[in-house]
């Protein structure tokens, strides 16, 4: 299955990049599980994954939500607008 | 990046503060309350030089609209305004600007007050420091995660107006 | 009447707004609060047409200079500004603008209340409504008699910040 | 001796006027006695002196301080401003 997730903030720096696209052999029932194989994927990420929310259009998910049909999770890390 | 043409509380252009304050209506308004956040030259100690500040825009938009809202029925506002600027910005140059407008000063402030704290604490808004040194950093911010294994934080909070809004614990909030 | 060319406090003419926020100065604050006091259409139930401000000119330049200087003291503010409209105005124009700016938002919200406050409890100003029927009064006020025999009432109210300042007990304050 | 009277606010219209001049016999020692002369000489503004601030200049006087020596005083009633 095709993931993607799209980065902010500080997470971009330490990705290297505003977006990230892996390919998995199992496909992610739920979000968690979805960015378990980004933590995997991206261990330069996996200390912050626990600070974002995961966000579909503008809709932020329960780690416990099922993974959206296209793979995709927009990631935002806390907040520090104003 | 996103479709910048439905966009009214972001703006990438410097916040032109008079628009904001709606003053040709609102005829039973007697009070007007503003917070401009201005980009200081420093932070926590060290010198700052310029800032830059990035959005996940459909849901600060939002986010934002939202808060808007609840600050209207809160406090029984005819008008309530918030403008983010996002992109680069140096010292002095205005990054949010609230408004609320109500028939007394009372609520104005408490609106108003409420509105900049919110945007604050739930839009997905971040904000880059560029330092003297050439360094820079992004500022701690505020989780938005709903069920963030630290998030009793966002009801371990108490003010001296529990019952207007609770202000979620927040490191990244020094400002 | 009093020379008005030393009068930075007051003015006849329509307050610019942008002008006492000093946008172009002060780096080193972050928050800058702003309360604009609008003539609303009504007051007590009754339909304003216009109202009339009138001053004793020495006593509130010098009144409000001194509460400019108490609330930088008192909340640490780089900036204040507090300006005055006089003579007639008609609904919805700016009566009274107050402006703190300080490094944190706290402080610049905490010292703008106090100055609106401060001002409509001790300047000697009046505001004479005119309303839509043709009749006028002037609205009821704050009794700046030091030795009142009910001047208890400028230490019977407690507020919910005893120490930052005392408000007076006052009739006249609906606003 | 001559007393003068400088109205603002609601006074004025009470009084009918900006000013109020008075001749009298004996001259008031303190703030308190000029205005007893004003009460009497203007019972419309009677009902209000004793909510008014009586000024010399910049400088709100008590009831017991000594009448200015020019005899004048400014009356300012109870404040309404913003």
């Amino acid at each position: 299955m095709n993931l993607s997730f799209e980065l902010y903030g500080e997470l971009i720096p330490l990705a290297g990049g505003e977006r990230i696209s892996l390919v998995t052999e199992m496909a992610p029932a739920t979000v968690a599980e979805a960015l378990s194989v980004l933590a995997d994927q991206c261990p330069a990420l996996q200390p912050r994954l626990d600070q974002c929310a995961a966000v579909r259009d503008t809709d932020i998910l329960l780690r416990s939500d099922p993974l959206p049909e296209n793979g995709h999770l927009v990631l935002l890390p806390p907040v520090a607008g104003g | 990046m996103t479709d910048s043409s439905n966009r009214i509380h972001l703006t990438e252009y410097p916040i032109a503060i008079d628009e904001l304050l709606a003053l040709d209506r609102y005829p039973e308004c007697g009070g007007l309350a503003l917070f401009a956040g201005t980009v200081r030259d420093h932070h926590q100690g060290l010198p700052v030089e310029s800032l830059r500040y990035t959005a996940y825009a459909p849901l600060a938009e939002k986010r934002i609209a939202e808060i808007e809202q609840q600050a209207r029925e809160r406090f029984g506002l005819s008008y309530c305004r918030v403008m983010h600027r996002l992109g680069a910005l140096r010292i002095g140059d205005v990054a949010i600007v609230c408004v609320a407008r109500a028939a007394h000063r009372a609520e104005a402030f408490e609106a108003c007050r409420y509105l900049v704290d919110e945007v604050k604490h739930q839009a997905p808004i971040w904000k880059e420091e560029f330092y003297t040194d050439g360094s820079s950093a992004y500022v701690q911010g505020c989780c938005i995660r709903p069920d963030s294994r630290s998030g009793d934080q966002h009801h371990a909070h108490t003010d001296s107006h529990p019952d207007h809004h609770r202000v979620p614990h927040c490191d990244g909030d020094h400002s």
